[in-house]
């Protein structure tokens, strides 16, 4: 029945980048032709999302998931490209474009006052529609393409407001840091296509991700005594981490805030950070391949497994401290992300992008209440400078409730918590270690409690915010009605993923699901999910007594946290120095290699290039000497004589055309009489 | 029986009427007629032979034949228009009385 | 004799029953080879061509007729006067009196003029007209001939038309013979471009040169019920238009007949022709636009293929005269509706818009077989919506920007202010 | 002999519709119709035309022959004509089943796969010849203007022609 979507499936990306490619034409006046240009191709490319998902639904779609075709050819080597439905590629596509959508909508209103309202769009769609590319590849170089078209989007986007310095700043750096991971993503591709032969995942049997590759992958040897397998994946694994702002290259995450609001929640919800996850999920079977069966077992997967719950914690921990609003949200994504590679790394790789689509609509959703409060105060991003919202701003208000309960893992009815249940179901299972269980526990405790201290001081309490007071205002209908739809998909979701009906599990390993309400109640369920709720309940309690029972009065009172611990608050304020210890190595060292090459360049390689040029320039005269004593007398001559020649010929032209016609005509006979007599 | 050789036959005398008419006219348009004539003879010949070989083998005769007619429709316009122009000038559409060619 | 059936002479010797539907879809073939039937062997091959065209011109001279007095009596209808109402029933015998008139009339000659060429002139003009009439199949098996270039032939013979107009005007040795003569023939030679080439799409399309086997090309149906008339399509019924409005020029019709324009040039060609060979010309002319009347039916318009399934029934020539009566009745409609073009908006309005248009015609139905390989859900809206806006969109702002750079446009009637 | 020059322009085109006929009469339908097309329908017209755009009406008449030319234009074309004859009549093998009028006749279907296919740079060089040939007949026979004043541009161009008579008028002074 959807079997045609699988042949249509390149127009989904093709839409917004179509869009985009037309908006960069278009005027800067022509603002509403770009907000219909861009929401329209995303609407069309969010239906079709959908068509893809329903298409990918377990038994929907007809023999052979993927299409490829050759792209180029290099002397008899075809280059393949192609694209894949299948479940995980369906799920994405869907959740993509729909939050993508929404944050669309919500852009008309945030950016509404924005002079350069058509490039944005035209950078939001290039954005979305690279990400939608990425997500339906089956071959890694298309991939890799769309990762790095990606790149370049958030690249443009962060940097939006380039007369910022700081957002400049932050563009380059988070270009650059994730150059470092692109790295080691690109070495990895090109040893898997040396290994293999083939960059297409899937190809009925020929793929890199199928059996007969992973066979010979694991066979062989690499440096240090790994598997090639091992080696190639801990390779993409450093994209991932760069991409998906893991430890130690997250340093460009928080910093990306300096982008317009739907811009961070396009990167930290839909988007870029999916990324990365998303790639470790893609190239799942080459993770797990080292060791078969039992998955999470690989060492590719334990390396994993333990950046992902030491980011987990850390990023939790610097988000407590911190004061930005927007920066709060992107350390709690550093921290979420670190979640999902938690769950990829110690085998649940359902529940890891179950935590991915859940945060991707939580994330949104607490990202454009954000920019809904920052819109309502002015532009003011500190939370010691807002308080008492809710008041102005009663939808803003619940809907980043409800963002807020899901992100702490509220029990029961948010999507967050049974995602999150499920991470940590996943990581006590898990045989190698129980460390990365505790670190999650510790982190949910965290996440309750920052997420509790930023509610408290952004609604709570009184406005701390000086003159502009009577001009706090709700947001327009345009940015409320996404959040509203946001907050309702994030409860509506919670549905699919419990344990007593993991539906969505179940159809990323493409098996119908059934109810098994049995599950909910085993014991070691119930033991973990009571775990969970109750260290979310201390972190709530605990952020309430510090921050809600005696809410502050002026922006300038000192925090309670740091009064309790002052060593450890600045510490994590200063985000555990990561920048200024990566300044004093590698930008140092990165700079007194560029002055050692200043220098080469100067003294040695700018002599040895003069030399070259008056080489090059007495190379010219003895050219210049030979032209003009021999060949052009030559040359000259020659033409002389053909002029000669021409004029010696035209004496036999009479120009009367009829007595070129009995010329040719006697010719004509002379042959006929050569042709018959001789 | 029609055979190749009456093709041939004809084609010649056309050639023939066509040679004489552009050797003893003044009039260019005259010229002109006796050597579409000549072209004409040629392509009959083409002809001839394509159908003497079997149209399935000779198909590439007629293939010829539709390029010269072809080639022949632009050069009967080119020439036409070229008589205009130079009628213009002169008043006359005689070769005699046509400009020198000579440079 | 009961209903179900009578007894008919099928060909030469067969006598068996056969149902009214047969009897009239297959009669006229019956009736050929009966009559050829009687015939000495050696006599059957001319017979064969012969019968056919005298039935032809049999029918097409009295269609011919008819068809003066329908253009009589409807323009008259449109002027809001009665027509001819005196001769006969209705006044539908007015043809008859007209052609005896015609026919007892002086045959003048000027002195000075080319006797031969004027003479021959009238039958230049009709006998090719009439040869084009033998490749329009009529019916089912209802054609003259067959040949396998049967579109090119209707091409090529109808190129002595013009031939016949330059004798014409060229033996009267008047000057506005002569003028009729050069602006009918430079019409003609404009406006067969625009025409063969709407043909050459449906060319393109059917595969093939055969008239007979464009309107096979043409039949079935689309669900059931639309007839796949090429007219049914983007690109056909674009080429209708197109192929209607050129049609109207080459056989210089209203709002195209300036070659006898009278409040200009007299009566263009036929200014020195009176008696017999006028009423020759004049029935050439009804014989051009029939011929282009019925290629345009057989080309667009499924030719003898019946609109429904259940209308097949009736005679397959019963249903391509009708459409060729609708296309007459188009015709005269068109001439009584619109004023006459001036030259240089003639000339304009070939070359520079129907000419155009016809070649990406061409291109339109070329896309419309290449999407032909969409098969996913209104794929084929999609597609027909797709190719009449390729066409459409150009044909309506092409037409505004030449109206509005060259100041053409509705005309301002100006009364005294 | 025809003393007008449209009688023989008509005859002309006469016997290019029967060069036409015999095409058809070798099977080659085709070719035939095209040629009638072209010749009758194109290239017949234009030369009328020429004729009339072009003769004085004392010149619609032929000149007389002078006896020089009629010999020596007679001489040469008889031998011409003479030799395709006689080497015509010493062939053999011409004659053969094949040259049956009821041979197979010339597939429109494969002359268009051959004009498409292997022979489409021939096709395409014939179109570009026409395309070429009507631009540059439209420009030749353009009527040539005076510099006037009402069109600007106009005026800066040469008109056609222009250089050539100014060079014929020096070639004559020298």
């Amino acid at each position: 029945m959807m079997s045609w979507i699988r042949e249509w499936l390149w127009l989904i990306p093709l839409a917004p980048l179509a869009a985009a490619g037309l908006l960069a034409l278009t005027p800067r006046a022509g603002r509403r032709r770009a907000a219909w240009l861009g929401i329209g191709s995303l609407s069309v490319a969010t239906v079709l999302s959908w068509a893809a998902f329903f298409g990918a639904w377990p038994g929907a779609g007809g023999a052979g998931r993927e299409v490829n075709f050759t792209w180029l050819t290099f002397g008899r080597t075809p280059l393949e490209l192609g694209w894949v439905l299948d479940p995980l590629t369906g799920a994405m596509l869907a959740m993509v474009s729909t939050v993508a959508l929404l944050i669309f909508v919500y852009s008309l209103g945030d950016m509404r006052a924005d002079p350069n309202f058509t490039r944005f769009f035209c950078f939001l769609s290039f954005f979305a529609g690279s990400m939608l590319g990425l997500v339906m590849a089956n071959s890694l170089l298309w991939l890799f393409m769309c990762w790095e078209l990606v790149g370049l989007a958030s690249y443009l986007l962060i940097g939006f407001w380039f007369e910022k310095p700081a957002a400049a700043a932050a563009a380059k750096k988070a270009f650059l840091v994730t150059r470092i991971g692109d790295l080691g993503l690109l070495l990895g591709l090109i040893y898997l296509y040396t290994e293999t032969g083939t960059l297409l995942c899937y190809d009925e049997g020929r793929g890199c991700l199928e059996a007969a590759a992973l066979a010979g992958l694991v066979e062989r040897v690499s440096v240090g005594g790994i598997t090639v397998a091992t080696a190639i994946s801990l390779l993409i694994f450093c994209g991932a981490i760069g991409k998906s702002g893991q430890v130690p290259l997250h340093v460009w995450l928080p910093d990306a805030m300096e982008g317009p609001t739907p811009v961070s929640a396009l990167i930290h919800a839909a988007t870029m950070v999916a990324a990365g996850v998303f790639l470790v999920a893609r190239v799942y079977p080459l993770m797990d391949a080292d060791v078969a069966g039992e998955p999470g077992l690989s060492a590719a997967l334990q390396g994993v497994a333990w950046v992902g719950a030491v980011t987990a914690v850390m990023a939790a921990a610097i988000a407590a401290a911190q004061f930005d609003l927007k920066r709060i949200l992107a350390y709690s994504t550093v921290s979420q992300l670190g979640y999902m590679m938690m769950a990829l790394g110690v085998g649940g790789y359902a529940v890891g992008m179950f935590h991915l689509i859940a945060h991707a609509f939580f994330k949104a959703l607490l990202f454009l209440g954000a920019g809904s409060a920052i819109h309502g105060c002015h532009h003011e991003r500190d939370i010691r400078r807002m308080g008492g919202l809710r008041r102005w701003m009663p939808v803003t208000f619940a809907a980043h409730a409800v963002g807020m309960m899901a992100l702490a893992g509220v029990p029961l009815f948010f999507c967050g918590f049974w995602s999150k249940d499920g991470i940590l179901h996943a990581a006590w299972g898990w045989p190698v270690s129980r460390l990365p269980f505790l670190l999650g526990l510790a982190g949910v405790g965290l996440t309750a409690f920052y997420m509790m201290r930023q509610m408290a001081m952004v609604y709570g309490g009184e406005y701390r915010g000086g003159q502009l007071k009577k001009e706090i205002h709700e947001s327009p209908a345009v940015m409320r009605v996404p959040m509203v739809i946001l907050a309702v998909a994030v409860v509506l979701l919670s549905v699919v993923g419990t344990p007593a009906w993991p539906w969505l599990e179940e159809f990323l390993e493409g098996r119908e699901a059934a109810v098994r309400a049995g599950d909910l109640f085993e014991h070691e369920t119930l033991w973990i999910m009571g775990a969970s709720a109750l260290v979310m309940g201390a972190g709530l309690v605990a952020g309430w007594r510090l921050y809600g029972r005696r809410p502050q009065r002026r922006a300038d009172a000192p925090d309670p946290l740091r009064m309790a611990q002052p060593a450890v608050f600045s510490l994590l304020e200063q985000r555990l120095r990561f920048d200024e210890v990566y300044e004093a190595t590698v930008v140092r060292s990165a700079a007194w290699a560029a002055e050692a090459w200043d220098w080469l360049e100067r003294e040695v390689w700018q002599g040895l290039m003069q030399w070259a040029g008056y080489g090059a320039l007495a190379a010219g005269w003895l050219s210049r000497l030979s032209d003009e004593y021999l060949v052009n007398p030559a040359f000259d001559g020659g033409c002389e004589g053909v002029r000669g020649c021409g004029r010696g010929m035209s004496g036999w032209h009479g120009g009367r055309l009829r007595i070129y016609l009995r010329v040719v005509a006697a010719g004509m006979a002379a042959m006929a009489v050569w042709l018959t007599w001789g | 029986m029609i055979t190749a050789h009456h093709y041939l036959a004809v084609a010649a005398m056309l050639f023939g009427i066509g040679l004489a008419g552009a050797l003893t006219r003044r009039n260019s348009i005259l010229v002109l007629m006796s050597i579409e004539l000549m072209l004409n003879a040629a392509n009959l010949n083409l002809v001839a032979f394509g159908r003497q070989a079997g149209w399935e083998q000779g198909s590439q005769a007629a293939l010829w034949v539709m390029c010269a007619i072809a080639i022949a429709a632009a050069e009967s316009g080119v020439g036409l228009a070229l008589i205009l122009a130079i009628y213009r000038h002169r008043r006359s559409a005689h070769l005699d009385e046509s400009p020198p060619l000579k440079g | 004799m009961n209903m179900e059936g009578i007894l008919a002479l099928t060909g030469w010797g067969g006598l068996r029953w056969v149902g009214p539907v047969e009897l009239f879809e297959r009669g006229p073939v019956w009736l050929r080879d009966w009559a050829v039937g009687w015939l000495p062997e050696g006599a059957k091959v001319w017979a064969e061509g012969l019968i056919p065209a005298v039935a032809v011109l049999a029918v097409f001279g009295l269609l011919f007729g008819l068809a003066t007095v329908a253009e009589r009596k409807l323009l008259g209808r449109i002027q809001n006067r009665p027509g001819p109402n005196r001769v006969g029933p209705y006044g539908w015998l007015q043809f008859a009196a007209d052609g005896v008139k015609m026919l007892t009339k002086e045959d003048v000659v000027p002195r000075s003029a080319d006797r031969v060429l004027h003479f021959l002139a009238p039958i230049v003009m009709l006998a090719p007209v009439a040869l084009s009439l033998a490749v329009i199949p009529y019916g089912r098996d209802l054609v003259a001939a067959d040949p396998r270039c049967g579109l090119l032939f209707f091409f090529a013979v109808g190129s002595a038309a013009e031939v016949a107009a330059f004798m014409a005007g060229w033996s009267s040795r008047n000057k506005y013979s002569l003028l009729g003569a050069m602006r009918a023939i430079a019409q003609m030679i404009s406006y067969e471009l625009p025409l063969v080439l709407s043909a050459l799409t449906v060319v393109m399309m059917a595969g093939s040169l055969s008239l007979v086997e464009i309107v096979e090309a043409q039949s079935g149906y689309w669900w059931g019920v639309i007839p796949r008339w090429h007219v049914m399509t983007p690109w056909g019924l674009a080429g209708l238009l197109l192929f209607m409005a050129a049609a109207a020029a080459a056989s210089n019709r209203a709002p195209f007949d300036l070659p006898e324009g009278e409040s200009e040039i007299i009566g263009g060609f036929m200014t020195e022709y009176s008696g017999f060979k006028y009423a020759i010309f004049f029935m050439g002319e009804y014989f051009g636009m029939f011929a282009v009347s019925g290629l345009a039916v057989t080309l667009f318009l499924g030719g003898w293929q019946a609109p429904l399934a259940v209308l097949e029934a009736a005679p397959s020539y019963g249903w391509f005269f009708l459409k060729l009566g609708v296309m007459i009745a188009w015709f005269i409609w068109v001439r009584g509706t619109l004023p006459r073009l001036r030259v240089d908006h003639l000339l304009n309005f070939g070359w520079k818009y129907l000419l155009p248009l016809g070649a990406l015609n061409l291109l339109v139905a070329m896309v419309w077989r290449g999407l032909g390989g969409w098969a996913f859900p209104g794929a084929g809206a999609v597609r027909w919506l797709a190719c009449l806006a390729m066409i459409g969109l150009p044909a309506i702002l092409w037409g505004r920007l030449l109206m509005r750079s060259r100041g053409w446009g509705p005309r301002v009637y100006r009364y005294a202010s | 002999m025809l003393r007008r020059l449209v009688h023989c322009a008509l005859c002309w085109t006469l016997s290019m519709a029967g060069v036409a006929g015999l095409y058809i009469l070798a099977g080659a339908e085709f070719l035939g119709l095209a040629q009638l097309i072209v010749y009758v329908g194109a290239v017949a017209i234009l030369i009328v035309f020429a004729i009339l755009l072009t003769q004085r009406r004392e010149l619609l008449s032929i000149e007389r022959l002078t006896a020089g030319s009629w010999v020596t234009g007679v001489a040469v074309a008889g031998l011409v004509a003479g030799c395709l004859w006689i080497g015509l009549a010493y062939t053999r093998g011409l004659g053969g089943a094949g040259g049956a009028s009821g041979g197979p006749a010339l597939e429109t279907r494969e002359l268009g796969e051959l004009l498409m296919g292997r022979y489409v740079v021939a096709f395409e060089v014939a179109g570009l010849v026409l395309t070429v040939a009507l631009i540059g007949a439209v420009i030749l026979a353009l009527p040539f203007e005076q510099p006037r004043e009402a069109s600007g541009r106009r005026a800066d161009r040469p008109a056609a022609g222009e250089g050539w008579d100014a060079r014929r008028q020096g070639g004559q002074g020298a």
